[in-house]
C-alpha cells in the first residue's frame, strides 16, 4: 500500500494549534451576527417570496431592522414581536414594520418578561419544526443514497454550467450517463457578490447557472429521476460561498442537496468579501450543514492559482486545519469535510509529477476519515487541449493512485471555455478509463524511504506547522492580512459586506443556535 | 416535415465546433490573423476564437481553434441506406437456415491486394468471433472458409468457385490514397470479366467503410467498424434465402 | 505578390484540418451520414473522413473527422496591427526613461466589472512578474498602483487622476458572452464621458486579446497571452516619451 | 526502485532452451543461401545501378544464376568466374552470362585449383575492401555520435511516413526539433513483398516511403545537418525486413542508419513470406548488421495485434528469447538487441495498466543489457483521438517508469492515418511532458511482493519458459506450423519467396561469411 511515513506528532500538534486560532475566531463570531445569517433565520422561519421590485422579502425585512439599528436583538425575535404585534404574514411586516420602528417605542412597546417568553416560545415553536422538516428531507436523502448506492470513491465529481437551468439538466443526464456521480452545478459569475439569492427557475447567466431555490429543486428532482434510470444515486452540489452563505446552505439543505463549496475563507481572498462577514456567515451556514448531512467542498486549491504550488504547497494544509477546527466548532463531523486541495505545480518542472503524489498522499494520510476532494489542474492549462486533456489524465491517475475521495474532473478546455458537452464527455471518459485501468495501483506500489516524494511531504507539512504557529501567535485575520494564504492580503474592516455585520445584542434571539444539532449519521 | 439541425456545443443550435490544423507559416500575430481569417472569412464561421497557436517546426505553425458554424441541415432529408436485416442472434440465424433454406451457407473470406490485414476477417469467420459474438466458422448452417490476406483476385474468384460459393467476404484495412477503394473495384471488376459477379454475394466490411460506400462500388453490402460476425451471418441468412425463393419461381 | 496558403496535414496544400462536434441526433448510420453531409455538403470540404461517432447522451451524437477545406488565403495580403515597439528588456526600459523623459512613468492598472480574475494584471504589475520577467513595480523608473480586481469604473479613473497616472492598465479574463467587451468598452465610454479618454494611455490585456481587439474597442494597445512586463514597460516608455515630444513641441 | 523478483534460474533455462532452438535453425540455414543474400553479396562487391527495364543489376545477375540453377555455388564464385572469363563490368556480366551458361562448359569451362585459389583470392580482395568501407563508416557514426551526444533514455523514436523523401526530412526536422531522438521512415505498404530494392529518390508510396539507399543516404544526410544545429545527435531507422532483408542491411550500414527493424520471424508470420527464406535472410543480415553497430529492433510487438495481449504475453517473451539466440549466433551484441515488445493489453481491463507495467518491468529486467524497445498500443486506438491520446499517455508513464530504452511515440490518430504534422508534435509534446514530470519514478516506487503486478510477471515468466520447452521440442520451423506465435500458423514450404532459397554447393563461397566480423565497440 502507498503509504508515507507520517510525524503523528507533528500532525496533532497542527491540530491543536489550528484549535487554538479556530477558537479565537469563534469568540469573535459568538458576539456577531450578519445580515445574511438573519435572513437565513427568517427563510427558515417560513419567510418566502419576494416583495417590492422583486426583492425577497427576507431581504426587506432584515434591511428594514439593519437600517433602523435593531437587527441585533436577531431577526427572529422580531418575527415573534411582529407576531405579538399582530402581523402574521412576511408581507405585511415588510409593510408595517418601517412605519412601526420608526415610531420607536411608541411602535414598538417593550415587552413584560412573561410575554418576552411567550415570544420566544412562539418562535422556537416554529424553528423546531423548521429544524425537523430539515431533518425529514435529510432522512429522505440517506434513504434514496443507501437503497442505490452511490459507487465507489473517487467519486467522480463534474461540472455543468449552461447558465439555463433547463439545459443544464440534459447535460447533468448525460454526465450521469457518462459516468458522473457527482453533479455541480456552476454558478453564474457575479452571484457570489450579490447580497440576495434570486428567486425562480432561471435560464441566463455569466459561464454559470444562479443558485436559486428553484434551480435546486428542478435539477435535484431530474437528478432523482436519473437515478432511479441507472440505478445509483448522483449526487449533486452547488455554491454555499460568497454574500449569501448561510442563505444558500439553508437552500439545499431543504432541496436535499448532497455537498457544498462552503469556505471558511475562500470569499476573503478570491471576492474580496469582508472577513469578519465571511467568519460569522461560514458559521451558520456550517450548523444547517452539519445538521443537513450535507458534506462540504472547502477552497485551498484556489490558493495555488494565485500562490507558487511549490512555494507555497503548505498553505493548503495549513488552512484545511484550520477549516477543520472551525467546521468541528459548527458541529461537523470529519465524514463531511471535503478539504479541498489541488494539482497545480508546473507540470514542466522535473519530477512534478512526483510532488503532486507527495502532497496528495500527504493530505491523504493526514485527513483519513474526510472526504478529500482532489481539484485538477488549471492555472497551467492551456489552449493546446490535446496536451491539456493528458496533463488532466496525469491528475486522473494521481487521484487513483492515491485514492482520494472525490475528483473534480478536469476538461481539457479549462483555459477557454466552461465545458461544451463533448469536452465533459471527453472528460469523464478519461477519468473512467484511468481510475479502472490503474484501479489497484495505490495498493500495489510503497515509496522508497528518503525519497524525492517522501522528503517532499515531510517538507510540506514541516512547513505547515511552522506556519500554523506563526498564524497562531499573529492570530487568523491578522495572518490573513499579511497574505499568508493565497499570496493576497485582505483588511480587517475592507472589502465587500463589511456593512452586513452586527454586533449581538444582550438579548439576541436564534432559537436556530441551540436546534441546529449535527445529525447523528448524515448518510 | 423539415428538421434542420446544427451542432450543439452546450446551447441548442449554437453551432460550436472544435478544429486544429497547421498552417506553412511561422507563428506570430500574423499567423494567427490568418488562422482566424481562414475560418471567419474563408469558411464562413462566427465567433471564432483561437485556443492555441504554436510554432511546431520553422515555418509551420499549429492551431487550436472553436468557432460556430452557421452551416445546417435538414436532418429528415438525410437518406443513408442501410442494412435492414434484423439481427437474429447465433441461434436464430441457424433456426432460419435450418427451417427454410435446409442447406448450409458456403462462405469464402480474405483480404486482396497488398493489404495484410487480417484481423477484421478473423473476426467475422473464425470460430472466436469478435467482442463475445461468435464467428462465422460456429455456426452449424456455416461453411466458412478464411483465405487471409495479400490474395490475388484470381486466386480468391478461383476458390470461391471451387467450393461453391454463396458469399464473398472481402476485408478492406489500408486505405492510404484510396488503395482500398481500387482494391474493391478490381475485384468487382474482375468477377464481372469472369462472368462471376451474379453468381455471388460479394461483401465487403472494414474500419473506415459504410453500407453506402459497398453498394457505390458494386457490392451487395458493406459493413463497418463494430460489425459482429451475427450482424453478417443474419444477413448473409436472409439474403441467401431471397435468392433461394427468386430462383425457384 | 500573392502567396496561398492553405493548412498542411502531411503535404503541401492538401487543407486537412481536424474537427470535433456533437449533433443533437441519436447515434447511428444516419447520424454519420449527416455529420458527413454537413461538412462535405454544406461546408464545402472534400475527403471527409469520420473518424468516430459515438453517443453520449440520449439524442447526443459526437464526431471526430478528418477532412479537406478548399478554403485558402492570400497569406501576403494578411494585415495586423501590431505593438510595434521592440522589448527594451529592463535595464534598456530604464535608461530610455531615465535619458530620454527624466521622469518616472505613473501606471494604475486593475480589472474592472464583475471579473475577480487579478493574476494576469499582478503578473505585469508585481514585483515578481511573469516566467522570469520583472514586473513594473521592480522598475525604478516606474511608479505602479495595482488596484485588484472587481473595480467599479469610476472608483479606476478617479485613482487614476489621484495619482496622475500616464497609463491605465486595464485586464479582462472572463470572456463569457462577451463581458470582457462590455467591460471594456464601458471603461472607456466612462473615460469619454468624463473627458479622461485623451489624458491618460489605455492599455488592455488578457487571454483573448490580441492588440487588434484592442484598438477597435478603442484602447491604445492590447496585449495577448505569454505578454512579460518588459513588453509593456517598452511600449509605455515608447508611447509617453512620444507623447511628451508632441507636447513639447 | 521498482523491481520484481525474478527467478533468475528460469530466466538461464529459457535461454538454455533459445540457445537449443536458434541452433537447430542454424544448421538449416548454414546449409543454404537465398536470392536475396546472393544479391547482397554483389551489391557488397559493388554491383550498383540499373539494367534493362529499370531492374537492378544484382537482381538481374542473381535471377540468370537462379534460373540457371547454378546460384549454389554462390554469386561471389560466379562473379570472380566472370572477372576470369575477362568481364569486368556488371552490366556486361548481366548481359553475357546467360549466354554462357546456356553453353554449359563450353561457355563456364572447369578451373584448375590454382586459378579456382586466384579466383577466390581475388574476390576475397575485393571483399575485404568492401567491409573495410563498412567499418570506416561506422567510425564515422560513431565519432558524430559520440561528440554530439544522443540524450538520455527511453529514447525519444517517432515516424515519419509521407511517401516523398523531401516532404519526410522537412518532417522529420520538425520531430528532431521538438524532441525525436530517433527518426524512423515508415516504408511503402506494399514493399515487404518486393523482390528488388527500387533505385534513386522515390516521391510516391503507400503509406509510406520506398527504402531505396538514395533516400536512406538523403535522409541521414538532412539529419546530420539538423543534428548540428541541434547540437544533439539523431539517429535514424528503417526496415531491414521483407524479401529484401540483407540487401536493406547492406544499404543501411553503407549510408549510416542507426538502426533498423529486423526481425527472425515478422516476415513469416505478418507477411506469408516463406519461413526458410526468412531465417536463411535473417542470419545474413545480421552478419552485417553485427559488424556496422547498427542497432536492430525486433517485431515481438506485432503478436499481441493478432493475439490477446493478456493470454499471449508470454509468446512475446518466447519470441524474445529465440530472436535473442540467432542474433548471438550471428555475431551480435546484447547492446545491439532492441527487442521489441508492446502496450496492447485491452485498456478497459480492470487494472490493465497494472499488466502493462508487469510485462515492461519484466521485459526490462530479463533483458537489461538490452536497449529494449517499447512500442505503443495500436489495436485498441480508435478514432476518439482525445481518448487515444490519453490512452498513449499511460503508455509513456509506463515508459518512464519501467525505463525502457527506446520508445516509439504513440500518436493519438493511430486508428485512422500515418501521423499529420501536427499528430506527431502532439505526440512528442505528451512524451516530453511525461518522460519529464514523471523522470525518477521507477526509482521511487517499489511494488509489491506477491501484488497483481508481481503475480503477473511471474506467470508471464512461467508460461514462456512452457512454451520454449514445447518449441524446443517441437523444433521451431513446426511450432509456427502450430500458430505458436501472433495465433498465425504457416507451412514450411508455404508463402511467398520460397522459390528464392536454394541449397549451397559444396563449393559455395562467400567470402563475407568470413569477414563480417561483429564490431568490437558499436557506437
Ligand atoms: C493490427 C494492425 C496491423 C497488424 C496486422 C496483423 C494482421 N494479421 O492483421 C500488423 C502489425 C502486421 C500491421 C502492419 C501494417 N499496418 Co497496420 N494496423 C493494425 C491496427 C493496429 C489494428 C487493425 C485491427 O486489427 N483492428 C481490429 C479489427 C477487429 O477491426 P477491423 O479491421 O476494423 O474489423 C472490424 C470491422 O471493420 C469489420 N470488418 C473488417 N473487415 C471485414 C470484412 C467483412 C466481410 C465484414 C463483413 C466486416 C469486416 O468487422 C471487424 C469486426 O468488427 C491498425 C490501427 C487501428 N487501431 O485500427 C493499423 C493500421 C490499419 N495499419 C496501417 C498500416 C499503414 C500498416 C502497415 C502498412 C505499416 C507499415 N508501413 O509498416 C503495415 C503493413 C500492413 C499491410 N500492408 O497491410 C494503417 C493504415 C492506414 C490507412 N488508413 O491506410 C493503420 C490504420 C495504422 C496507422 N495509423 O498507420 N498492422
Ligand atoms: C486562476 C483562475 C481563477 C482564480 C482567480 C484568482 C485571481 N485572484 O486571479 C479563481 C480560482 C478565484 C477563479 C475563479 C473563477 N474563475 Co477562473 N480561472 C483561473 C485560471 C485557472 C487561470 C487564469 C490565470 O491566472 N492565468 C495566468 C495569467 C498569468 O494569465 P493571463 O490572465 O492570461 O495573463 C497574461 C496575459 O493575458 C496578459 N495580461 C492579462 N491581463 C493583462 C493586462 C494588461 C494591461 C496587459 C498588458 C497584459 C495582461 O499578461 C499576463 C501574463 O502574460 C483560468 C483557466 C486558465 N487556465 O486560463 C480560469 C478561468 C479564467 N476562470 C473562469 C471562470 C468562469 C471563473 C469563475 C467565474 C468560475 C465560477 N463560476 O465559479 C470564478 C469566479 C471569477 C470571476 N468572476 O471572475 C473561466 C473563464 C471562462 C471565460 N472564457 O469566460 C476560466 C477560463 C476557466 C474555465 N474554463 O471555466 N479563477
Ligand atoms: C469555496 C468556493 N466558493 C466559491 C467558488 C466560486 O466562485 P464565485 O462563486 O465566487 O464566483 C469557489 C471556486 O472554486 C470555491 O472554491
Ligand atoms: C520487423 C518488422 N518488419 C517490418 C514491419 C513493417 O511491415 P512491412 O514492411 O512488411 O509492411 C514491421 C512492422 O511493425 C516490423 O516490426
Amino acid at each position: 500500500m502507498a503509504t508515507l511515513p507520517l510525524d503523528h506528532d507533528k500532525v496533532a500538534d497542527c491540530r491543536h494549534l489550528a484549535r487554538g486560532i479556530a477558537a479565537n475566531v469563534q469568540q469573535y463570531i459568538d458576539g456577531h451576527t450578519t445580515v445574511a445569517v438573519e435572513r437565513t433565520v427568517l427563510r427558515l422561519l417560513g419567510v418566502d417570496g419576494t416583495g417590492e421590485h422583486g426583492a425577497p422579502l427576507a431581504n426587506l425585512l432584515v434591511e428594514t431592522l439593519h437600517k433602523a439599528g435593531v437587527l441585533g436583538k436577531g431577526a427572529a425575535w422580531w418575527m415573534g414581536r411582529c407576531f405579538r404585534l399582530g402581523m402574521d404574514s412576511p408581507t405585511t411586516m415588510a409593510l408595517e414594520l418601517p412605519r412601526l420602528l420608526a415610531a420607536g417605542d411608541r411602535g414598538v412597546p417593550p415587552l413584560s418578561a412573561e410575554d418576552e417568553q411567550a415570544l420566544q416560545d412562539d418562535v422556537a415553536a416554529l424553528a423546531r419544526d423548521a429544524v425537523e422538516e430539515l431533518g425529514r428531507r435529510r432522512e429522505h436523502r440517506k434513504a434514496l443514497r443507501r437503497s442505490l448506492g452511490i459507487g465507489p470513491d473517487p467519486q467522480k465529481y463534474i461540472i455543468v454550467a449552461t447558465g439555463n437551468i433547463h439545459e443544464d439538466a440534459v447535460q447533468a443526464r448525460a454526465a450521469a450517463q457518462a459516468g458522473a456521480q457527482i453533479i455541480a452545478v456552476i454558478r453564474s459569475t457575479a452571484q457570489s457578490l450579490l447580497d440576495y439569492v434570486p428567486q425562480g427557475a432561471t435560464t441566463e447567466g455569466f459561464g454559470g447557472t444562479y443558485a436559486t431555490q428553484e434551480n435546486f429543486r428542478i435539477m435535484r428532482e431530474a437528478l432523482d429521476d436519473e437515478s432511479r434510470k441507472l440505478g445509483r444515486y448522483i449526487q449533486l452540489t452547488n455554491y454555499s460561498s460568497g454574500l449569501c452563505m448561510p442563505e444558500i446552505a439553508y437552500m439545499a439543505a431543504h432541496e436535499r442537496l448532497d455537498m457544498l463549496l462552503n469556505d471558511s475563507m475562500y470569499g476573503i481572498l478570491f471576492r474580496d468579501i469582508n472577513m469578519r462577514r465571511t467568519f460569522i456567515d461560514q458559521y451558520f451556514s456550517r450548523r444547517i450543514v452539519a445538521h443537513a448531512g450535507i458534506i462540504i467542498n472547502t477552497g485551498e486549491d484556489n490558493y495555488l492559482t494565485t500562490a507558487d504550488a511549490v512555494d507555497k504547497g503548505h498553505t493548503v494544509l495549513t488552512s484545511q486545519f484550520i477549516n477543520e477546527a472551525l467546521a468541528h466548532l459548527a458541529g461537523m463531523k470529519d465524514s463531511q469535510l471535503g478539504l479541498g486541495h489541488a494539482h497545480e505545480i508546473d507540470p514542466w518542472l522535473e519530477d512534478s509529477w512526483l510532488l503532486e503524489l507527495a502532497m496528495a498522499q500527504l493530505v491523504r494520510q493526514v485527513f483519513p476519515a474526510h472526504p478529500i476532494k482532489f481539484m485538477p489542474p488549471t492555472k497551467h492549462m492551456t489552449g493546446d487541449i490535446f496536451w491539456s486533456h493528458v496533463y488532466d489524465a496525469m491528475f486522473n491517475l494521481a487521484t487513483v493512485a492515491t485514492r482520494q475521495s472525490i475528483q473534480l474532473a478536469g476538461v481539457m478546455t479549462e483555459a477557454m471555455h466552461t465545458p461544451l458537452m463533448m469536452d465533459r464527455y471527453a472528460a469523464i471518459k478519461s477519468v473512467n478509463y484511468i481510475f479502472n485501468a490503474a484501479r489497484h495501483l495505490g495498493e500495489e506500489i510503497e515509496f522508497k524511504r528518503g525519497g524525492i516524494i517522501d522528503q517532499r511531504a515531510r517538507l510540506v507539512l514541516d512547513r505547515a506547522h511552522a506556519e500554523l504557529q506563526h498564524v497562531s501567535r499573529a492570530g487568523l485575520m491578522d495572518a490573513i492580512g499579511e497574505g499568508v494564504f493565497a499570496d493576497t492580503r485582505r483588511k480587517l474592516d475592507g472589502g465587500k459586506g463589511h456593512d452586513g455585520v452586527v454586533q449581538r445584542d444582550a438579548g439576541y434571539f436564534n432559537p436556530f443556535l441551540s436546534l441546529l444539532t449535527p445529525a447523528a449519521e448524515p448518510y | 416535415m423539415q428538421r434542420r439541425i446544427r451542432p450543439y456545443g452546450d446551447k441548442t443550435d449554437d453551432g460550436v465546433i472544435q478544429m486544429s490544423f497547421t498552417l506553412p507559416v511561422p507563428a506570430g500575430p500574423r499567423a494567427r490573423e490568418a488562422a482566424r481569417l481562414l475560418l471567419e472569412r474563408e469558411m464562413g464561421m462566427k465567433d471564432v476564437k483561437i485556443a492555441s497557436m504554436e510554432g511546431i517546426a520553422t515555418d509551420y505553425t499549429y492551431f487550436v481553434a472553436y468557432a460556430s458554424t452557421q452551416a445546417s441541415l435538414d436532418y429528415d432529408a438525410v437518406d443513408v441506406p442501410i442494412v435492414k436485416t434484423p439481427n437474429y442472434g447465433f441461434t436464430g440465424v441457424n433456426q432460419r437456415i435450418e427451417s427454410e433454406l435446409k442447406r448450409h451457407i458456403i462462405v469464402v473470406g480474405g483480404n486482396n491486394g497488398f493489404d495484410s490485414h487480417t484481423v477484421g476477417i478473423d473476426a467475422i469467420i473464425n470460430m472466436k468471433g469478435f467482442s463475445g459474438d461468435y464467428g462465422l466458422e460456429r455456426y452449424p448452417w456455416f461453411r466458412a472458409f478464411n483465405l487471409g490476406a495479400q490474395l490475388k483476385d484470381d486466386e480468391f474468384l478461383d476458390r470461391a468457385v471451387e467450393v461453391n460459393a454463396d458469399a464473398v467476404l472481402v476485408s478492406k484495412v489500408v486505405t492510404q490514397r484510396d488503395i482500398h477503394k481500387e482494391d474493391a473495384l478490381g475485384l468487382i471488376q474482375r468477377a464481372k470479366d469472369r462472368g462471376l459477379r451474379d453468381r455471388f454475394i460479394f461483401v465487403i466490411g472494414g474500419p473506415r467503410l459504410t453500407h453506402k460506400e459497398g453498394l457505390e462500388w458494386g457490392f451487395d453490402a458493406g459493413f463497418g467498424p463494430g460489425t459482429k460476425p451475427s450482424d453478417v451471418a443474419s444477413y448473409l441468412a436472409d439474403e441467401v434465402i431471397r435468392r433461394a425463393r427468386g430462383r425457384q419461381r
